[in-house]
């Protein structure tokens, strides 16, 4: 083992972004000319000085134990001198200059269980959060949904045929850790009863004031229980939203009966062609049902699907549903509208519909 | 150790199917760890019980430092005493999370060593998470790790890890060097990424092209996104070679799918009306060869965008249309600076710059920080009659 | 009479130019009515000051009505003794504006004998405005107009006077009969117009087609458009005739302006995909010889739209996305009591039942009035996260 | 003149519908084929009977003395059997069978002041309200503006020269009579000082909680002065929109020196092509200037035109505008852009730009 350091260095900030460049980008850098994607998951950029760079995407867990990055450390070291990365999706890119290794390093690959994929129309790694495994707040377990989900879709990953890149996300609690508030289709872990208050911890690890200021719509009102200080809920208010139980640990949200997911579609993120929109409900609550969550699984499947086979080239899940507006969407995928779809928050008003714009069906017979 | 390893046969389930599988990375590390082990078994009696099993954390971290820590406790430490501390520890990445084998392994080796040996790869933010370990081991982990040349993400109040998409490194659309920038500016504010004295947390994110690669738009208080002010560049016999490809119509996909309806094709001539293009890339994402963005090349910064809490998520919104991103960003750093300054000191706790602009208004924002207003930064001008006229100043 | 005229120089300025002059108008009136006079003469010291002359109006009005008179007085009585009391009077408009001269003599008698002799045809609500007498006068206007079969508009926190396009009477489009279901409405609630009792105004505009020629959806608490369900109507050889017309662009200014992109044109045959139509009108504007609405008419009815006092102006939003609108029409007449008594029972003093839907949630008004929501209401569902679930119910 | 009436009729309500309608209506009442715009000011509707109805369309001030509403009886009388009605916007209409009447009635109309027009792509009446005729509220007078407008735009009522329709509004205060909220062009007169407290009057006039309640922005604060109940205003944070004068009379607006006119584009109301949109602030103040406002006028006459140059056909001012997008709007017509376009009040976050989608322009030189 490593003796002990003794000189404390801080603020030295990450490494220097040259620092694990391959050569052959460090010798084209910023002078890239094109790319295109020879196959699922092999990526060519070409420069102009003629230089050809392959990317090679693996799906990665994001979750990963040290043996695992050892293990493409080594991958990375046998087929393209040592260098990689991740991608903002958490996927795992090889670099490779020589064209005759990429076979061989996909095979490596799907062999030790990271199949090759995620690129062009298709549907990449779902970026997520921490869920049971590490957070407070959770709602459900990030991991598990992932995993499941992505079992089910698996196909999409490796072909790249749907109409245009379908991004998933996926977070465990209302903190939204992530981009779920603006994904195709965004998976999110509610709570859907009372914080439950703790009457003999609260006293002690919060502050009452902080305590009701945190509340959003006023539901939370101070009261003498017991004798000491604590705080009421006004039941009627209260949306679930948790931001009391960041600011108080002494009011927990979590219940075994009654937390689940939602689902939510249209978001997007790029530029490309429409603005970025934020995701839109679709499925208001699908129990927890773990290890493999069935419901959800088929419940995104079921959108996945009718998606695939309804929109045109390009078009994201939002703009797909633009075109032929919510009230087909809800027939195709026959999910049902209610009252939960309505928004009823600060700018609720904006979300109605004010126009006569509307698509009617002609009286049945 | 193997007494230790209980039987978990939901988890177990999620092993199965194509997908790499958490819960086998889970048993690699337990294999060898303790902490992985048991939180193995936390983790399904949370399958079991359907709840989750992490307390709120305390304050935890390493001397001299506020934030990159992320302090955990289990609320059944009798039955997982391996894990009754659990922190998670926030480990800057570097840009375009590009990596040597020999770095991985230099993080690994310190892990292993003094952690559950699990990581994300990466956080949302970008950090290397390091998943888990116990107090007495901060201060060990930090010295490994600053000796590697690495250093501690943020975490609370402060300025978070910023983050760019791999942009010039491998990307032909990147209209400035990402890596570079987000280099330069995580270094000028070690001192803000580290030590937590804002209202609330404040987020970098830097995209090359308007493509948005790190998703800056939806979750960055400051994001900056490549763009181009003149003439996309076309290459006219990649045009050619394009329409006559299989599959291939350009009226439709291309003509078809343009936002801002400023593309003709005849059948034989692209033409583009560069003065009414929104730089929105469909048509260059569409054709890579053909196409490509100007080469008057910069940048558009937006503010604000975040999660709901509290008063609804928010995407970024336009603060300078276009300006060019280059070293040594001494513009970019005075804008940030006058940012902070004014939300440092009028932003209430937990508001984010985002809902604090709201909240003041961005014009009253725009003033303070000196910039002047222009049209590109909202979709529309004011439909209510409410003015605040200002008849002193005029 | 004559002494009592004062020079005008500033009004005189407006008897020039070629649109029709309303100080000629005054003038006319000043001629024969000294109210009239004085009303010239405070208008012109207006013009001189910058500066209106008028206050508050107290509550005046005749035995057993509550609305239809807008009380008004001057602030300098001593220079305007005749129009120091200068109230005026909203009289109910025969549905459409239909007039026969007779029935305009009528009124003219009526206002000359007991007012102003000045009107506005017609005021904003669509009411015959008798612009400005005394409170001695009321009663005998009154009583001559309900004798000459006119009576009384709306006014303060009631149901306001309704309006309709002409519809039927002579247009093509009108989806629903206009004027008969706004004389009916009207007739069914006088109690409600003459006698306020709501938490503010409430006003009812129908509009026969979406083209809406009566402003309904922005000025409306309940708009009522009408729509169609079934195919757009098209005769071939209208079309035919009509593409050969001179500057004729069928592609570029029909299909190409259609909302929903529904439409196609190959240079000789049009075609329409009425399943995805939004039924817009513009089509069928630009060629109403060639086209016209679908045969299975009804209505969409709309809610909500309002000036800006307090929170903005609304626009109405979809409550009912198609009904037919038939004689007797009980079933709009039972939404607007289930809207009136839930409005009326929980509306805030001086709330539009716009915004009180706001405040209380779409949803929520909905499942209190006993509506289904369905889609067609929204233009999105919500993006926030904050839903009020309600587990007992589900 | 007539004995007073002594029997009282109370709710009987207007007239029956059918009562004026000539009998040509009567006889083909929702049975119209179609219309056609014979000339400016000239609309022919055919039944499908054959029948024939011409309406003719003459400009009405709104505010009509009752001896021109007798010379409109008389010409009715004269030219269609008495039969006319009034549009929603205010213009009248002879309502003509015989279609040899047309050109004399027009010219008739002409000579006595009331020129024909204002269908099809022109500009039509000015939708407005009282001003300084009758209003309390009132910051500027409502017909002096719109007579002198009209008066410059009066070639577009004339002709039918403009891309598409263009509705103009003119309302004179912050309660928006009539539909300045979603015009073309509209014209809103304003108050910009703060309301001018009476004291004297107030705690006679006014119930303190329900003035302090008033205002939208907790501007008012109960205060005590010379011993009275009363209320003070705090100056940054009132926007003078004038709700506390609705409810407390001794709260006055009006300011001879700083009332004026802001000028508002883009709104509109039919459901054709675009969805209904609101008006947005083009000029958000123009100082009073009677008797004729020639910066008003000047200031519309300059968005008329340069709208009339560069639309295309069918199109909106709006959605023109949206077209071009709001930079190039600004540029296009020389008016500058302020901190006042951008909105602050409760939605104002959602006017902001939420994209990357802008029009550059290359660098200088
Ligand atoms: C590697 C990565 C950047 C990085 O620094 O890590 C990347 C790389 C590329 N992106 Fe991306 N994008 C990456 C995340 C994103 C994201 C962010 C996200 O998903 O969270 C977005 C925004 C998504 C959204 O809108 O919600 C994104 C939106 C795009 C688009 C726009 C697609 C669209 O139609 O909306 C393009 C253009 C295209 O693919 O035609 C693009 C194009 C590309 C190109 C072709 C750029 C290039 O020339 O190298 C790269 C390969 C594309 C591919 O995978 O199909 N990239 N790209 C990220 C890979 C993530 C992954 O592992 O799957
Ligand atoms: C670890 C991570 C999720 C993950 O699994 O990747 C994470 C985990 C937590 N986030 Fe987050 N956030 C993480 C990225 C994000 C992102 C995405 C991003 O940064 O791009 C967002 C959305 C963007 C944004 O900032 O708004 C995000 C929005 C939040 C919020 C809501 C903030 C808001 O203004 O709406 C909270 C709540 C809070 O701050 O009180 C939050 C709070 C938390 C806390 C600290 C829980 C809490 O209430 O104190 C979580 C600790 C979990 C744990 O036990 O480790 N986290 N959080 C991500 C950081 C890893 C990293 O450093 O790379
Ligand atoms: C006479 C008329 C203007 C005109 O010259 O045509 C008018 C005049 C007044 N309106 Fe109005 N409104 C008139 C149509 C409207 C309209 C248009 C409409 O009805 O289609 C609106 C916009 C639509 C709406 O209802 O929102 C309108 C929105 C207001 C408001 C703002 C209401 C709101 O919720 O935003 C007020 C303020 C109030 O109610 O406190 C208001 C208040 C007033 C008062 C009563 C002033 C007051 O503060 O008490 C005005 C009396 C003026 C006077 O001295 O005669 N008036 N008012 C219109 C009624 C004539 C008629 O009966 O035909
Ligand atoms: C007479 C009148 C209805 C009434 O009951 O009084 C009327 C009558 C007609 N309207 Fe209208 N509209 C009338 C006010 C309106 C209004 C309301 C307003 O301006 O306050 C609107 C909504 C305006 C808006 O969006 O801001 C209106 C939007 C239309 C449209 C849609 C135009 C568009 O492109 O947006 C059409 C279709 C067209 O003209 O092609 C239309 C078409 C028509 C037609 C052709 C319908 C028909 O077949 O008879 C009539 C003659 C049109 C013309 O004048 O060019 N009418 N029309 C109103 C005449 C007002 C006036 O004196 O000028
Ligand atoms: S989304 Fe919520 S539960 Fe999940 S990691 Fe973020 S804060 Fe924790
Ligand atoms: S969960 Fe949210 S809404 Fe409910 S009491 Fe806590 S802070 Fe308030
Ligand atoms: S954001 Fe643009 S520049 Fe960056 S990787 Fe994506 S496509 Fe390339
Ligand atoms: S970049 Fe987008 S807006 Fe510009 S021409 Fe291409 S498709 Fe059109
Ligand atoms: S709203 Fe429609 S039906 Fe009524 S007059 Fe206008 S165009 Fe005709
Ligand atoms: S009515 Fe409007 S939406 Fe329907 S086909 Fe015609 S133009 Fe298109
Ligand atoms: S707009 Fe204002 S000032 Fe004008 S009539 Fe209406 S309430 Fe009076
Ligand atoms: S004018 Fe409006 S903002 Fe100002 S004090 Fe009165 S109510 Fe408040």
């Amino acid at each position: 083992m490593a003796t002990e350091i003794t000189t404390r260095k801080t603020d030295i900030g990450p490494p220097h972004y040259q620092k694990y460049l391959p050569p052959v980008i460090q010798k084209n850098y910023g002078k890239w000319k094109f790319h295109e994607i020879l196959k699922p998951g092999v990526l060519l950029h070409v420069a102009e000085s003629g230089d050809k760079l392959y990317s090679v995407r693996a799906a990665a867990p994001r979750l990963t134990s040290t043996k695992t990055i050892r293990l493409f450390a080594e991958l990375a070291d046998q087929f393209c001198g040592g260098y990689l990365r991740y991608t903002s999706r958490n996927n795992i890119e090889f670099l490779l200059t020589d064209e005759k290794q990429i076979a061989p390093l996909i095979e490596r690959l799907k062999k030790e269980g990271y199949p090759v994929g995620g690129m062009g129309p298709s549907i990449t790694n779902i970026v997520h959060t921490q869920g049971w495994v590490h957070c407070h707040s959770a709602a459900s377990d990030a991991s598990g949904v992932v995993k499941s989900v992505m079992d089910e879709l698996f196909p999409h990953f490796e072909k790249m045929d749907l109409p245009g890149k379908l991004r998933i996300a996926f977070a465990c609690c209302l903190n939204m850790c992530g981009a779920v508030h603006c994904s195709d289709i965004a998976i999110l872990a509610v709570h859907r009863t009372l914080p439950k208050i703790n009457k003999e911890a609260l006293p002690k690890m919060c502050e009452i004031p902080t305590t009701v200021a945190s509340c959003p719509t006023g539901a939370i009102r101070p009261k003498m229980t017991d004798g000491k200080q604590s705080v009421e809920i006004i039941e009627e208010q209260c949306m679930y939203c948790g931001n009391c139980f960041t600011v108080c640990p002494a009011m927990t949200l979590a219940d075994a009966e009654n937390d689940g997911l939602s689902i939510w579609v249209g978001g997007k993120v790029s530029n490309a062609r429409h603005e970025p929109m934020f995701s839109k409900l679709a499925i208001p609550f699908i129990p927890n049902n773990p290890p493999r969550w069935p419901e959800v699984v088929a419940a995104v499947k079921n959108i996945v699907d009718v998606y695939a086979k309804n929109a045109s080239k390009y078009e994201r899940m939002g703009e797909w549903i633009e075109r032929i507006g919510w009230p087909r969407f809800f027939k195709l995928t026959g999910i049902e509208f209610t009252k939960y779809h309505i928004d009823d928050f600060r700018h609720a008003g904006e979300s109605y519909k004010r126009s006569t714009h509307l698509k009617h069906t002609p009286a049945e017979g | 150790m193997a007494d230790k390893k209980k039987p978990t046969p939901k988890l177990d389930e999620l092993e199965k199917g194509p997908w790499p599988s958490f819960v086998k990375e889970m048993k690699l590390s337990a294999e060898t760890n303790v902490a992985a082990q048991d939180l193995l078994g936390i983790l399904e009696r949370s399958y079991d019980e359907k709840i989750g099993h992490w307390k709120h954390g305390g304050i935890v971290g390493v001397k001299g430092y506020g934030g990159g820590i992320i302090g955990r406790y289990n609320d059944i430490p009798q039955d997982f005493p391996e894990i009754a501390e659990f922190h998670t520890i926030r480990v800057n990445q570097p840009p375009g999370w590009f990596y040597s084998s020999d770095a991985l392994r230099t993080l690994c080796d310190i892990w292993e060593k003094h952690g559950s040996g699990l990581t994300n790869m990466h956080g949302s933010t970008g950090d290397i998470i390091f998943l888990g370990t116990k107090t007495t081991e901060l201060e060990p982990i930090f010295s490994k790790l600053t000796e590697a040349g690495f250093d501690l993400g943020g975490s609370g109040s402060d300025m978070r890890t910023p983050s760019a998409c791999c942009g010039m490194a491998r990307c032909e659309w990147a209209c400035y060097d990402t890596l570079a920038a987000v280099y330069n500016i995580t270094m000028t504010y070690q001192d803000e990424l580290h030590r937590p004295a804002f209202p609330y947390k404040f987020k970098i994110k830097m995209a090359g092209c308007p493509n948005d690669c790190v998703a800056s738009i939806a979750r960055a208080d400051m994001s900056i996104i490549g763009t181009w002010r003149d003439s996309i560049q076309v290459d006219k016999d990649q045009v050619t070679a394009y329409a006559s490809g299989p599959n291939r119509d350009i009226a439709r996909d291309i003509v078809g799918k343009c936002p801002s309806k400023c593309m003709g094709w005849d059948g034989k001539n692209l033409t583009i009306d560069d003065s009414n293009c929104v730089r929105c890339m469909h048509c260059i994402n569409a054709m890579p060869k053909a196409l490509a963005p100007g080469k008057d090349r910069g940048a558009t910064i937006l503010v604000g965008s975040k999660a709901p809490i509290i008063e609804g998520a928010l995407l970024s919104s336009v603060l300078i249309p276009f300006i060019k991103i280059e070293p040594p960003y001494d513009d970019i750093k005075e804008l940030i600076q006058a940012m902070w300054e004014l939300w440092g000191e009028n932003g209430k706790n937990r508001e984010r710059i985002g809902e604090f602009i709201q909240r003041i208004g961005l014009g009253n924002f725009l003033e303070q920080i000196g910039l002047e207003p222009v049209p590109e930064m909202v979709s529309q001008p004011r439909t209510n009659p409410y003015v605040f006229y200002d008849i002193k100043k005029g």
